[in-house]
């Protein structure tokens, strides 16, 4: 197996358990690609990095982040300077396209594939500034612009175009659809995202790494304990210092808090979006109390900046753990029953069953990753594959289904939803003793980089962090599982009617501000 | 026009034709001219002429009295796009796909033959022939019989005069011996 | 059929009673007092997120719960800005989404209110102004009540919002 | 016709302002047994009254190239409802007016207001308004024959096509129930949900533009062109629910033009409604939104209840 010949020659990087870093050379970049594909492994994240300079030349590096069975194997490609482009590896992995897309609107080095549209910029700032490699930022012009996109068309007699967005009629973030039909039937869908572009790629870049925790937690809003997580994960493997087993757990508990809190609210959103009011209302009401309890046990209703570097910003009290295990069995119990209405409704069944289908082959071609993977068969989850600490002593149950379709996705949020019942009832009743912050991290060396990974309730969420000289941030580039979803879902719409999408999105529940950086 | 807004005048006047031929008429009309239908007005009526003025005098009604509590300013502003401004005649609806869904629920009657694209696509292209399954199994192979047998008959129209004459000695011929 | 009825029955009523606007979220007395109160008695609002981090939509969408039930207030939020008296914004105006912000407001129909929720909209939060946001919501368009918190609990944007609609003895705030 | 007494017209036009402000209560209403249902305290009964009220208050944003036929449309779709609303015997039957229009006229008069809906939609060239307009015509196209059967076989135990006939024949019969009647009462209210944008056919709650059937095609609408559309919103549910007693539950209306037997109908119409309410919001509860090209199936399914009345009342003479 050519994969293990080369890769055998990676090396582990320091403080990042399972990571592994090889350098490869330019024009190995698109064969090593295909060896990995070939292998099994999937594309985590591709990000660029290089000392913020006045444009090129400078001496930058391509990262390029996979998902291998014995862990992540992080590819890197020092720029050889002589060519403009890098190889582009879409044939290999598709959602890469739009990565590499994103990764020339921020650090102006583009691909050598064929789709060169900007995907984060659109028309707020020139074509020739770049935020992480030119250091004065261009001053706003005075009339905002609209943005002038090619959007792929769709010939032929009688098809016309819905535009929907971004701002949608819901309470809902920011995109742009855009819906090639004849009447009802969708021929073809495109997204156009990057509304919610707010720079934090280049903010981090202005923070002291024992801060970062802070943009991080704020980068997607319904995954916030995920996103902290996984940047202190990144930090204090750079530091080398290990934390307590208590903020492990607690760390934990508030993962799993939020999974059970967003799994409530999509399943009662998804009955609302077939019509189903009723869901709604019971679902939101169980997601207050769930918030409500949180409220009681750490002072927050969502937990963020709950995870800090090195622990844990607050501990548990014994009040607060009775009313979090009350509050688990309790939302077990009923939702249980709800379970049932849900399942024998012939009405939500008929919405449900079918819809939006993505098949297990179609979702393995395209990369499909976290909750919707799951649901197509795609049998991934970190918490169980390659498990951190606390995970690998709680052992918790993968949810699964191959059906692909709404219902799946349905199915797949209820089961997990009673996993993480179970698991914050465990949680709370093991919980370790010790203190819930170590003291004291040390500044991390100038130069190192350190991988965070974890399993939020979407997917995998990665953060790759390159220290600075003294306490700074040189790069940090956070990845979240809705930039392989997406792409997806321009597929699971195809075959359905137009008045299908909103549900079909919800069953998707993908992330706009986390993807769009 | 006239029909349907006097349509009690017309008929009564057609009602008379029709006692003039010898048949038996309407029952006497008793209902007021301005009804539909010379009938008892217990079993059916309409009165179209009423009708209109009275549905058009409440809405002017509706015009006035909003008017009267109304005194606000109008504003133009452009159409409410979703806050994306490059809205174009694309995204105008066709006529194509004005009827898809009446042509959806009338599905079994149609044969169709689509060509849909893949989101693989780079340049995807859709186009769509229908054909009446009724024409295509009913209509179109009795069209088809008929057309044949013009095919076969039309061999007699030679076109020559002197055919024409053989025709009509052989009809002659014919008729003779069948007399005989 | 009769499990969902008897869940219903076993449920009950379970709306709290809102909380009092709070007058000192006002910015400015835009609206005089009469027009507030009867936009208030059927206020309909329009969520446009100008890139908040999902945050504050979640506690947007929590007033929706039966707990909160805007709607039992007669405020509903509705699809169309046309139809809107208020305009709730989040995020720290993200400059993609300058254009379509400022579209939706002038969308709306006078007389209309503007309510900025979260630090994002209310200073620029932890994004700040930069290449790719202009930071708070004021900048861009006028604001009548800053809601701020990371994200505002129900209670204090519910708060935010009855004091944009019911007259309250508050001084609005200085600046 | 006989001599139209000063009663008679009293009671038409007690008749249609009870119509226009009884509309928005059973709305409300409708909507408080939603929000119970929901286990939610309900918003006040007054709220579609409060709500227009609003309306009238709002400047008008008009598209700069929405036509006059985007501003007349409100007022002609209000305008029939109104006269709808004319012909329907709510409180009692002697309407002076009823001989203008019967039940099939009736059905014409709603479809008129549903065209002027779907081209003012049309008017300004938003997808939303047309993907609106397009399927409300969906809907109506299919929604008619099934109403105009439902009318059909009430006019077969009748003998007559106009509702105040109907309605008061089917009150003075000694027993009240046909099995006929039992299968066009599901059938129309299926068109009654169909026809007033309710769930399973529409989603009169939704956010989600892409769904919307009804909501899609007023969005370009503000001040007082909504709230004339809202107010005929209410109207035609207000007028299906007395469709629906004049067929199916004619007790109780007042069949003298005496001022006693009006103020003596006033409370069980009431009733009624409040019944007729609840029977929705429950209904509402209960299902889930249907796919859009279930729809038709919806409908065909009303059409056959109809049909299958109708060869009851044929065959069986029940």
């Amino acid at each position: 197996m050519p994969l293990r010949r080369w890769s055998a020659a990676a090396a582990p990087l320091a403080g990042s358990p399972g990571t592994k870093q090889i350098v490869v050379a330019r024009e190995n970049w698109r064969a090593r690609a295909q060896e990995i594909a070939a292998a099994g492994g999937r594309l985590m994240a591709l990000w660029a990095s290089g000392p913020a300079a006045t444009g090129r030349p400078a001496p930058r590096t391509l990262y390029a982040a996979f998902v291998l069975p014995p862990g992540l194997l992080v590819l890197t490609m020092p720029d050889d300077l002589a060519h403009d482009e890098y190889p582009g590896i879409e044939e290999v992995f598709p959602h890469a396209s739009r990565m590499q897309r994103a990764l020339f609107d921020v650090s102006g080095w583009r691909s050598s594939d064929p789709d060169v549209r900007p995907w984060l910029r659109h028309a707020a700032w020139p074509a020739d500034f770049h935020p992480l490699i030119h250091e004065t930022a261009p001053t706003a012009a005075e009339e905002p612009r609209p943005d002038d996109y090619a959007f792929v068309r769709v010939e032929g007699e009688g098809v016309h175009e819905i535009a929907v967005g971004p701002v949608h009629a819901g309470i809902i973030e920011p995109g742009h659809f855009r819906f090639s039909v004849v009447g009802e039937k969708v021929l073809k869908l495109e997204e156009r995202l990057g509304y919610a572009h707010k720079g934090v790629e280049r903010r981090f870049t202005e923070l002291p790494i024992l801060e970062g925790h802070r943009l991080a937690a704020r980068l997607c809003g319904d995954s916030t304990v995920t996103y902290a997580w996984a940047y202190c994960q990144a930090l204090e493997g750079l530091a080398g210092t290990p934390i307590p087993a208590r903020a492990a757990w607690l760390r934990a508990l508030a993962l799993e808090l939020e999974r059970a809190a967003n799994h409530l609210g999509d399943l009662g959103a998804l009955g609302n979006d077939a019509g189903f009011a009723f869901g709604l209302s019971q679902f939101s009401l169980l997601k207050e109390q769930l918030l409500r309890a949180t409220h009681a046990a750490f002072g927050q209703r969502y937990l963020l900046d709950f995870v800090v570097p090195g622990g844990t910003r607050a501990d548990l009290a014994p009040e607060g753990a009775r009313a979090l295990s009350d509050c688990a069995g309790h939302l077990a119990q009923q939702t249980r029953v709800l379970r049932g209405i849900y399942d024998e409704h012939a009405g939500l069944r008929d919405r449900f069953a079918g819809a939006g289908m993505v098949t297990p082959a179609l979702a393995a071609r395209l990369g499909l990753t976290g909750l919707v993977g799951r649901a197509s068969g795609q049998a991934h989850d970190l918490r169980s594959d390659a498990p951190w600490a606390p995970y690998d002593e709680l052992a918790p149950g993968k949810a699964g289904a191959t059906e692909g379709d709404v219902a799946a996705r349905v199915a797949v949020r209820f089961d997990e939803l009673f996993e993480s019942c179970r698991l914050i009832g465990r949680i709370v009743r093991d919980l370790p003793g010790g203190t819930h912050l170590a003291a004291g991290l040390p500044t991390p060396p100038e130069g190192a980089l350190g991988i965070g990974l974890i399993e939020g309730w979407r997917g995998p969420v990665m953060i790759a962090l390159e220290a600075g000289a003294s306490g700074s941030i040189r790069r940090c580039h956070p990845h979240d599982p809705s930039w392989q979803n997406w792409p997806v879902l321009e597929h699971a719409i195809i075959g359905n009617i137009v008045p299908d999408f909103p549900l079909i999105n919800k069953s998707f529940n993908l992330a706009y501000s986390g993807h769009d950086l | 026009m006239l029909l349907g807004l006097l349509p009690a005048q017309i008929v009564t006047a057609l009602d008379t034709v029709v006692r003039q031929l010898g048949l038996q008429g309407l029952p006497t009309a008793t209902a007021p001219w301005w009804l539909l239908l010379p009938l008892p007005d217990r079993q059916a009526s309409y009165a179209p002429l009423v009708f209109l003025v009275t549905v058009a005098a409440v809405v002017v009604l509706t015009v006035l009295a909003v008017r009267a509590v109304w005194h606000r300013r109008v504003r133009r502003s452009a159409a409410w796009d979703c806050g994306f401004v490059r809205l174009d005649a694309r995204m105008q609806d066709t006529a194509e796909g004005f009827g898809q869904p009446i042509r959806h629920i009338f599905q079994p009657f149609f044969a169709m033959q689509r060509e849909l694209p893949t989101p693989f696509d780079r340049a995807p292209h859709y186009s769509v022939r229908i054909a009446d399954r009724l024409w295509l199994g009913l209509y179109q192979p009795l069209g088809g019989l008929v057309r044949a047998l013009a095919d076969r008959i039309a061999w007699l129209q030679q076109g020559r005069i002197s055919a024409y004459l053989l025709y009509g000695f052989v009809t002659l011929l014919v008729l003779l011996a069948l007399m005989l | 059929m009769w499990k969902t009825l008897r869940q219903i029955a076993r449920t009950g009523i379970v709306t709290q009673p809102p909380p009092t606007g709070d007058g000192s979220l006002r910015l400015r007395e835009a609206l005089q007092a009469d027009i507030r109160e009867i936009l208030g008695r059927a206020l309909c609002i329009r969520v446009v997120d100008s890139g908040s981090c999902n945050g504050c939509e979640l506690e947007i969408q929590a007033l929706n719960n039966p707990v909160y039930n805007l709607e039992g207030l007669g405020i509903r939020f509705v699809a169309s800005p046309r139809h809107a008296d208020l305009l709730l914004v989040t995020g720290p105006v993200a400059r993609n989404m300058d254009v379509a912000l400022r579209r939706t407001w002038d969308a709306m129909p006078d007389p209309k209110l503007v309510l900025a929720t979260g630090d994002c909209a209310a200073t620029g939060g932890i994004f700040g102004e930069t290449y790719a946001t202009r930071g708070r919501l004021a900048s861009v368009i006028p604001v009548d009540i800053v809601v701020p918190g990371c994200p505002p609990a129900p209670e204090r944007i519910l708060a935010g919002i009855l004091a944009a609609i019911r007259a309250s003895h508050a001084h609005p705030r200085s600046r | 016709m006989n001599a139209v007494t000063a009663l008679e017209w009293f009671t038409q036009v007690l008749e249609v302002i009870t119509a226009l402000a009884a509309a928005p209560l059973l709305f409300g209403w409708v909507n408080q047994c939603r929000a119970w249902l929901q286990n939610r305290s309900a918003p006040s009964l007054l709220q579609p009254y409060r709500s227009i009220r609003k309306l009238f208050h709002k400047d008008a944003v008009l598209a700069t190239n929405a036509s006059p036929l985007f501003r007349i449309a409100p007022y002609v779709i209000f305008g029939t409802m109104a006269a709808a609303a004319a012909v329907i015997p709510s409180v009692g039957t002697h309407l002076p007016f009823t001989p203008v229009a019967d039940g099939i006229a009736l059905v014409g008069l709603l479809a008129t207001a549903r065209v002027f809906q779907a081209l003012a939609a049309m008017d300004v060239g938003t997808a939303f308004g047309t993907l609106g307009a397009r399927r409300e015509m969906m809907i109506g196209f299919l929604a008619e024959p099934a109403l105009l059967m439902v009318i059909f076989v009430a006019s077969l135990l009748s003998a007559s096509t106009a509702l105040p006939a109907i309605a008061e024949q089917l009150a003075s019969q000694a027993v009240g129930i046909y099995p006929s009647l039992a299968f066009t009462a599901v059938a129309f209210t299926m068109v009654l949900l169909a026809e007033n944008a309710r769930i399973p056919v529409d989603n009169p709650a939704t956010h989600l533009e892409l769904t919307m059937i009804h909501e899609a095609m007023l969005l370009e609408y503000s001040a007082r062109h909504l709230a004339l559309l809202e107010w005929a919103a209410t109207l035609k549910l207000f007028n299906y629910t007395c469709i629906g007693f004049a067929l199916f539950a004619p007790w109780g209306t007042a069949h003298s033009e005496t001022p006693q037997a009006l103020l003596a109908a006033l409370p069980i119409f009431g009733l009624k409604l409040l019944v007729a309410g609840g029977g929705i919001a429950l209904v509402e509860t209960l299902s889930a939104k249907l796919r859009v090209f279930r729809a038709p199936e919806f409908l065909a399914t009303a059409f056959l209840f109809a049909v299958l009345g109708l060869l009851v009342r044929l065959l069986l003479g029940a």
